[in-house]
């Protein structure tokens, strides 16, 4: 029974973030639009785009192998499962404890992995250009990550997501260094990751800018439509995890008992939830539009930064627990 | 007795027989079962010795030696009725010669059991003089202008060591005469052991400095090594055989002779260090003299220095251990380095050359040849799981645990000769074959003796044998 | 052991000693060649002391064959190989002639602290002829590695050798003494006539160093 | 009993090599030997696997090696468990030699070795004292250099195996030393009698670092490492496979065996040393692997990074032991032991893929590779589960080793010393930069090799492998992904071998509910492969079925779109070292001095434009040139006491005698 109600709970929120995913994206193109004075277009946009590739005929390069097909299904799949794996507004879900944040950050990793690999299989110079940016990228951006982790974990003695949070809401956290050092770090590769402006701009198809669109250069239909969807989900994840680890207020730890208040509780989790993914959105959109593309091979210097930063957050907490 | 007198006697008397003989198929087979008889004379030693006479002894320290050093004869003599067939063929010798060859061959023979058997210092001198002319003798057997030279060197080195020996050995009787009497007593070894401790230990010092020198010029170390490398290179393989293979140890067996009568005097200075040291420069010497040769014979000749240098510091450093470790390489190394040089004899004879740049590849054009010299060197070079890798690990292990830094700068040494032979090996045996793809009528018999030999005593060391040898690691103290 | 039998023992031994180092200044090949003789001529008479003095009669063997072989034979066939190979009269020595006779002095020193720092209880004459005897074989060496003509240096190993004799005799009843005396006239014998065949005119090493260095094989 | 069992396949083995010579290259040699030798391999990997956790067995003592000591051999969990690694390599490398063998040109160079080489490492496992372990050690080294000389007619490879044996007995050598230590001057040299005697800490820390010089070079630690990257691809496949997969892991059970077992209670600054060396060999290591071109090349440089990640784990598990947190030290040792396992899974298999790629189309060279995921599909789909386990992406077993590790890392702030809480940190943003830089290393080596288009004829034609090879690959692909998802069960299994060395193991993993990893307490973290790879598996066919389903399946074939400028000439693609660029730019000028240098033809003129990488081996260059400069100059010093006359020659004895004079002249 007990199981029945977890597993819902958690189908629930897979369901959340797949359906989200998209308005995330549409809202930032809207805001950024409306930033620089322009209508831009409708916030539900990225649905109907998903619609018409997915109902497209899909067209494929002569020399297409069996893994171009079949990475866009990996990518979706990996990124969701990541995505579902982070507190959204309720904490302690039953699968939080089949992966922790080390995991989660591994799981993109191997999304990232195999669309390296797909914009590698047909053989053009795009997707060469594409993978070997986007490896170098990661090659930096992960580590940061893991160095983020590290602070984390050291600050709360533990990599689940769940535990963390929960400690976060605690009174016994105090405003640190580290903290601060650790959600720059975090930010910085969230950007990177996610193709962003300043190190990415996914709304470019200049060959020489391009990272990720270099990448996905020849999928069409519902591949193109899964890789997008995966991105935005992707987004969404960074979103949400800043959000969990950072302003985790009215996270819900899972409740046994299943009653008003508990849907009650659910239910201000939930609106918490978007107000946070809505400022987020916002944040990005503002930085975005009032910073300008930097070239690739500057991108190291920033990362490098981000590395530096999460580095030293972990190396305090590794000198002197106080901070 | 008789075991003795044999051993003695069949040298002797076929050394004039073989002069005289002519034809040297027949005269090869002859040296061969004299050879043969001899060793086992020897081995009769094993079981029934007599009791020591004025002039013979027969003890647990030079059986050792007397029965490698007939075996190993035999076995080169075998060798040698191959590869003198293809000399004569090749016209390098003429029969006149061979016949002389192996009257000498007998007598260096003789000489050599004599100087083993000698129960009197003065005899052992008279002996290893006689052995070391008849090696010179046969070093110039070519008549080449090489042949010559080296010859020359090694009897004017070889003239001065004589030299020196019999000054040692006239001030080890002056050091007995006070104490034993005069006359023959002062030179009888049995007599001497016995009363060491009362000698004047001044002039034993003296007397061990002259006939470490002296014996030591036979024994190729360091700073007196000279005439070794080119006697071997230009002698005829066999004589290269046996000189790395028995006349080392010999002079090497008198050595330990009289570092065996110092330790027992007191007052006298520890030769122990003395000998390590100049062991530990000879190792470090020839190492690196390895990497420049050109010739494959010289090549392998400074490799003995290399090991007389091992086991001199084996001696040096005393001790059950290291004594017994210096026992087992010095027959292990008689054992190898004669297989290697008969591999080698073959090798040049196929390739018409001794250069090492112009034997490459024998591996593939000739397989046998090719891969007996591949074990032999990984034997000499110290690997397992062949004899020498066991005597080395024990020396250095049990250095390392006294002697940190001697330890370092042996294995420095052990390093650096590795080096240079794995580096020949891979030109010799590897890469694609040099010119000379004559076919072999090789005797492999003995290689495959020797290198069984080596292979087992890596493996497997019968007790008899261990307690025995320990035995006499003990007696060197 | 009475005085004069060690005095004369004494003077002898010294006076070999004394003629090696006239030995180690000459520079005159034929001036080398008699002060040999006269070298041997001195061991001679030592010996056959000391097989007086020892009453041992098979040294006067050995004194025999010092006196007619060393001192004679071996001078003359010198000399007539100096003519027959025209060996060129001078002697080039290693260094000049002065530091040589130093370097002498200073091993006749090493000797002497040698014996006699160490043979503290060996009888007297045996100490003081050993010191000489050594002295002798040292300066014998000395010879050889400053000559750079092999007659030179042949003439070195055999004072050398006379050394050893000395040192032999003065060993009271040791046994062979003739025997190795005998061996190494034949060993000399072996030397010269092997400079005799090989025509070895100036260095003890070859005719011409081409054919070392062809036959070291070895030089780049 | 199992040693005894153990010892008598490792005698059929010899026995085997023996067989071999004598057959020489007989037609029916290869299958027979591989055959047998599989055979043999499963049976010891099996009685291995089985005496993990089986009880303490008494030593068998054989009448060799050392007289007066007799030879030991010892199965305990330690060795058993390498044993298990060694033999399945083993196994799977003969079944995949059964069809891998047919190519070989000079099988009698191979055959006879092979065998011994087995052997040889298995005894070093099984090995109880100093002699008989040096010796199967020496006798390992000398039987895989002659399998690196099996094609002795190319240059490199001879380059290879000599520095290859040279480095071989360096490290014999300072093992020697070692236990020359540890056996003391009255030479206890049996393993039992060695953990008898307590040595004084200045000897135990000697014999860390002669240990460390010893087993480190055969690991191919930095900076010993330069053999390892010129003798495992020189060797044939199968035999890189072995050198690399499992060789490497013979030395890791030497040093936990010195460290862990014989050397006594270490010192905490030992650890020190073993992780900031793994953190710098991982880094390094990974790093000369993204600028090779070689595709065995780029493996072998990879061993080297994992074998750096390995030490990490121990260098954790040294100085936790040291100050005493064993359960902390149980984890990282355990987590050494994992990545050493999926090493060995995934290594296996690389090199049979790089084999089989080899065979198929003559090439290492992966510039003239390309597209062969068309031509030799289950090698493409096998080699990819190798590259994605390899890249530790989960769910695939070199996620979980990786994943352990950083819980031990996150465990090290309970440390005392300063030393450890600086570095430790400093060296897990080394393994992190490692681990993604490996990702993209082997994103850079399947896609150039397998995607894409061909890059030249030979591989335009490629042929898919024999059956057996096939078969291997996928097996180990599957291995590599169950070992992923059902982690418990192999951590149980070396839960005695931690017990036996730190008295104390992980808490048991597989009785966990839903088969989740917990190392330490829930709270603190878990990782679950089996239930990632179901969401992953169920969430990707959700996908395919909604699409599929709900939307259209239509696919058209349609030439290269490529921005509407396809290139289509092969040599248009992205190349190996293009690939690498952007990487190479940030590493390259400060650890390699990477210069790149363009030649642009003056206008007009047909000459190509020229794009030049130089990338210097710093090691190399700082350490052992100057080592054989050394060399050299000291014997043409020395050469010239070879042509010196007689008369110098003279005056050499003549200075000894004087010299020895004097000194007795002086003495006392």
């Amino acid at each position: 029974m007990a199981l029945i109600r977890d597993l819902t709970v958690q189908g629930l929120q897979m369901l959340l973030v797949v359906a989200l995913a998209p308005l995330i994206t549409g809202l930032i193109r809207k805001i950024k639009a409306r930033l620089v004075r322009r209508r831009g277009p409708p916030v539900l946009q990225p649905y109907r785009d998903l619609l018409k590739l997915v109902r497209k005929e899909t067209v494929l390069a002569e020399n297409a192998s069996w893994l171009f097909r079949a990475a866009p299904y990996l990518i979706f799949a990996a990124t969701w499962v990541a995505a579902a794996l982070v507190p959204t507004f309720a904490t302690g879900l039953l699968f939080n404890w089949t992966a922790d944040l080390i995991a989660i950050v591994a799981l993109l990793g191997s999304a990232r992995f195999f669309l390296a690999l797909a914009g590698m299989d047909v053989g053009t110079s795009f997707g060469g250009i594409g993978a070997s940016r986007e490896v170098m990228i990661a090659s930096l951006a992960e580590p940061a990550m893991i160095m983020i982790v590290f602070s984390l974990a050291l600050l709360v003695g533990s990599t689940q997501l769940s535990t963390i949070a929960a400690f976060m809401v605690s009174p016994n956290v105090g405003l640190r260094v580290t903290l601060g050092l650790a959600l720059v770090s975090l930010m910085m590769v969230g950007i990177a990751e996610n193709a962003r402006i300043p190190v990415d701009n996914p709304a470019t198809h200049l060959e020489l800018t391009m990272v990720h669109e270099a990448m996905i250069l020849e999928y069409s239909g519902r591949h193109l439509a899964l890789i997008e969807l995966a991105s935005s989900l992707k987004l969404l994840l960074y979103l949400s995890l800043i959000a969990c680890l950072f302003l985790p207020w009215s996270m819900v730890p899972l409740r046994p008992e299943l009653s008003l208040s508990t849907l009650g509780a659910y239910a201000l989790g939930g609106g918490a939830y978007a107000v946070k993914l809505g400022f987020g959105c916002v944040m990005l959109a503002l930085f975005e539009t009032a910073i300008a593309k930097m070239r690739v091979f500057r991108v190291p210097t920033f990362l490098g930064a981000a590395l530096m930063l999460g580095f030293l957050g972990a190396l305090l907490l590794f000198v002197s627990r106080g901070l | 007795m008789n075991g003795i007198a044999f051993v003695l006697a069949i040298p002797a008397l076929s050394a004039p027989l073989l002069a005289a003989l002519p034809g040297y198929r027949l005269s090869a087979l002859v040296n061969t079962l004299a050879s043969f008889l001899t060793l086992l004379a020897a081995l009769s030693l094993l079981g029934w010795r007599g009791a020591p006479t004025p002039y013979f002894l027969v003890d647990d320290l030079n059986v050792v030696f007397i029965v490698l050093n007939t075996l190993v004869g035999f076995t080169t003599s075998v060798f040698s009725a191959s590869y003198i067939g293809h000399e004569l063929e090749t016209g390098r010798l003429t029969p006149a010669y061979l016949r002389f060859y192996h009257a000498m061959y007998q007598v260096m023979m003789f000489g050599m059991n004599l100087a083993l058997i000698a129960n009197n210092i003065g005899l052992m001198w008279v002996a290893i003089e006689l052995a070391t002319l008849a090696t010179v003798v046969m070093v110039g057997i070519y008549r080449t202008h090489e042949a010559l030279e080296a010859a020359w060197k090694y009897f004017i080195l070889a003239s001065v060591g004589i030299a020196f020996a019999l000054f040692g050995t006239i001030l080890v009787y002056m050091a007995a005469q006070p104490v034993v009497g005069e006359g023959l007593p002062g030179m009888t070894w049995t007599i001497l052991v016995t009363r060491a401790a009362h000698f004047d230990p001044g002039l034993l010092n003296a007397a061990f400095v002259f006939l470490f020198l002296g014996y030591g010029t036979k024994v190729g170390l360091a700073p007196l090594h000279a005439w070794l490398p080119d006697a071997h290179a230009e002698g005829p393989t066999p004589i290269s055989a046996v000189l790395s293979g028995l006349l080392l140890n010999v002079a090497l067996y008198a050595i330990l002779r009289f570092k065996m009568l110092m330790a027992l005097n007191p007052g006298v200075i520890a030769t122990g260090p003395l000998m390590a040291t100049v062991g530990l420069i000879s190792v470090l010497f020839a190492a690196f003299m390895l990497y420049r040769r050109r010739d494959i014979k010289r090549l392998f000749a400074y490799s003995s220095i290399e090991h007389m240098g091992i086991v001199v510091f084996a001696f040096g450093m005393g001790g059950a251990l290291a004594n017994f470790a210096g026992l087992l390489q010095m027959t292990m190394h008689s054992l190898t380095k004669s297989a290697i040089f008969f591999t080698v004899g073959h090798i040049a004879q196929v390739k018409g050359t001794q250069r090492v740049s112009e034997i490459r590849g024998l591996t593939e054009s000739h397989p046998m040849l090719g891969w007996l010299l591949v074990v032999g060197v990984i034997a000499i070079a110290g690997m397992p799981p062949l004899g020498i890798f066991m005597s080395e690990f024990l020396i250095v292990s049990s250095t390392f645990a006294r002697e940190p830094l001697l330890a370092g700068a042996l294995v420095l040494g052990l390093l650096v000769a590795f080096g240079a032979l794995l580096l020949r090996l891979q030109g010799f045996a590897f890469g694609s074959p040099s010119e000379g793809r004559a076919p072999v009528r090789a005797s492999y018999l003995p290689i495959f003796a020797h290198l069984a030999l080596v292979l087992i005593a890596g493996v497997y060391l019968p007790p008899t044998l261990v307690t025995w040898f320990q035995h006499v690691a003990r007696m060197l103290g | 052991m009475h005085g004069l039998n060690f005095d004369i023992a004494h003077l002898l031994a010294g006076s070999l000693v004394l003629v090696s180092f006239l030995l180690l200044y000459q520079d005159r090949l034929y001036a080398l060649l008699n002060m040999f003789a006269a070298h041997a001529i001195v061991l001679s008479l030592s010996v056959a002391w000391q097989a007086h003095i020892q009453d041992a009669p098979h040294l006067y063997i050995t004194a025999f064959i010092a006196l007619i072989f060393k001192g004679i034979i071996i001078p003359v066939a010198l000399h007539r190989m100096i003519v027959q190979l025209g060996i060129h009269r001078e002697i080039e020595t290693v260094a000049g002639i002065g530091p040589i006779m130093l370097a002498g002095m200073g091993l006749v020193g090493l000797s002497l602290a040698v014996m006699l720092h160490i043979t503290t209880d060996a009888n007297l004459i045996a100490r003081e002829d050993l010191a000489f005897a050594l002295s002798v074989v040292l300066l014998g060496l000395l010879i050889m590695v400053t000559r750079r003509n092999a007659v030179g240096q042949v003439v070195g190993f055999m004072s050398l050798e006379n050394g050893l004799v000395l040192a032999a005799t003065g060993a009271r009843g040791m046994p062979l003494v003739v025997e190795i005396s005998v061996a190494f006239s034949i060993l000399i014998a072996f030397i010269v006539i092997g400079i005799f065949l090989f025509r070895i005119r100036e260095r003890f090493d070859t005719v011409d160093v081409h054919a070392l260095d062809r036959f070291r094989g070895e030089r780049r | 009993m199992p040693t005894a069992v153990l010892l008598w396949c490792a005698a059929t083995l010899l026995a085997l090599a023996v067989v071999a010579v004598l057959l020489k290259s007989h037609r029916i040699a290869s299958p027979l030997i591989y055959v047998a030798t599989a055979i043999v391999s499963a049976a010891m990997c099996v009685v291995a696997a089985t005496s993990i956790g089986a009880a303490q067995s008494a030593a068998v003592v054989l009448p060799l090696g050392l007289p007066w000591i007799g030879a030991y051999f010892l199965v305990d969990p330690l060795s058993a468990f390498f044993l298990a690694i060694v033999n399945l390599g083993g196994l799977a490398a003969s079944i995949y030699a059964l069809g891998y063998g047919r190519h070989e040109q000079s099988p009698h160079r191979v055959l006879p070795f092979f065998p011994a080489f087995l052997a040889g490492m298995n005894l070093v496992v099984l090995a109880a004292d100093a002699f008989s372990f040096l010796t199967s050690w020496e006798f390992m080294s000398l039987t895989s250099w002659a399998l690196v000389l099996a094609r002795h007619r190319d240059e490199d490879n001879r380059r290879a195996g000599y520095v290859y044996i040279l480095m071989a007995s360096l490290g014999t050598f300072a093992l020697l030393l070692a236990f020359g230590l540890l056996a003391g001057p009255d030479g206890h040299y049996g393993f039992a009698a060695m953990r008898g005697q307590n040595l004084p800490a200045s000897y135990a820390s000697l014999v860390l670092l002669l240990a460390l010089l010893g087993a480190g070079s055969k690991a191919g630690i930095l900076p010993l490492h330069v053999w390892l990257p010129l003798a495992h691809p020189a060797a044939p496949s199968h035999i890189s496979a072995l050198m690399s997969g499992v060789m490497t892991k013979v030395a890791i059970y030497a040093i936990i065996r010195i460290l862990f077992d014989l050397a006594g209670p270490p010192q905490w600054w030992w650890g020190l040393i073993i992780i900031l060396l793994g953190g710098a060999t991982a880094l390094m290591g990974v790093l000369y692997a993204l600028f090779q071109a070689d595709m065995k090349r780029i493996l072998a440089y990879s061993t080297i990074e994992n074998i750096g990640f390995i030490f990490v784990g121990l260098g954790l598990a040294l100085s936790f032991r040291a100050d005493h947190f064993d359960a902390a030290a149980a984890l990282a040792l355990t987590a050494a032991l994992f990545h050493a396992f999926n090493h060995s899974l995934f290594k296996s298999l690389m090199f049979f893929g790089s084999g089989a790629v080899l065979t198929a189309t003559g090439e290492r060279d992966t510039e003239k590779l390309g597209g062969l995921i068309h031509r030799m599909p289950v090698t493409a789909l096998a080699v990819l589960g190798g590259a994605a386990a390899i890249s530790a992406l989960p769910p695939w077993n070199g996620f979980v080793s990786e994943w352990l590790t950083f819980q031990t890392i996150l465990l090290s702030p309970e440390l005392p010393q300063w030393g450890l809480r600086l570095f430790v940190p400093a060296t897990g943003a080394l393994l992190a930069l490692s681990v993604a830089l490996a990702a993209a290393c082997f994103v850079r080596f399947y896609g150039i090799t397998f995607l894409g288009r061909p890059r030249s004829t030979q591989a335009a034609k490629a042929e898919e492998t024999d059956l057996w090879s096939r078969g291997v690959m996928l097996a180990l692909a599957v291995l590599c992904l169950l070992t992923g998802i059902l982690p418990g069960y192999v951590i149980d299994l070396m839960a005695p071998v931690t017990q036996s060395l730190l008295g104390t193991h992980m808490p048991q993993q597989s009785s966990v509910a839903w088969l989740s990893l917990v190392p330490i307490s829930k709270a603190r973290s878990s990782y679950n492969g089996l239930l990632v790879f179901l969401f992953i598996a169920t969430s990707a066919l959700l996908a395919v079925f909604a699409i599929h389903r709900l939307a259209s399946k239509a696919t058209r074939r349609a030439p290269i779109w490529a921005c509407g400028f396809p290139q289509l000439s092969r040599e248009a693609q992205y190349t190996a070292a293009s690939f690498a660029q952007p990487i190479r730019r940030v590493f390259g000028p400060l650890l390699f001095r990477a210069q790149e240098q363009v030649e642009m033809p003056a206008p007009g003129s047909m000459a190509p434009a020229r794009f030049r990488i130089k990338l210097d081996d710093v090691i190399w260059n700082a350490l052992y040139l100057p080592l054989a400069e050394g060399v050299r100059v000291a014997t043409d010093r020395l050469n010239v006491l070879q042509f010196l006359t007689i008369r110098r020659y003279l005056s050499l004895v003549f200075g000894a005698l004087v010299v020895l004079l004097l000194v007795i002249a002086i003495w006392r």
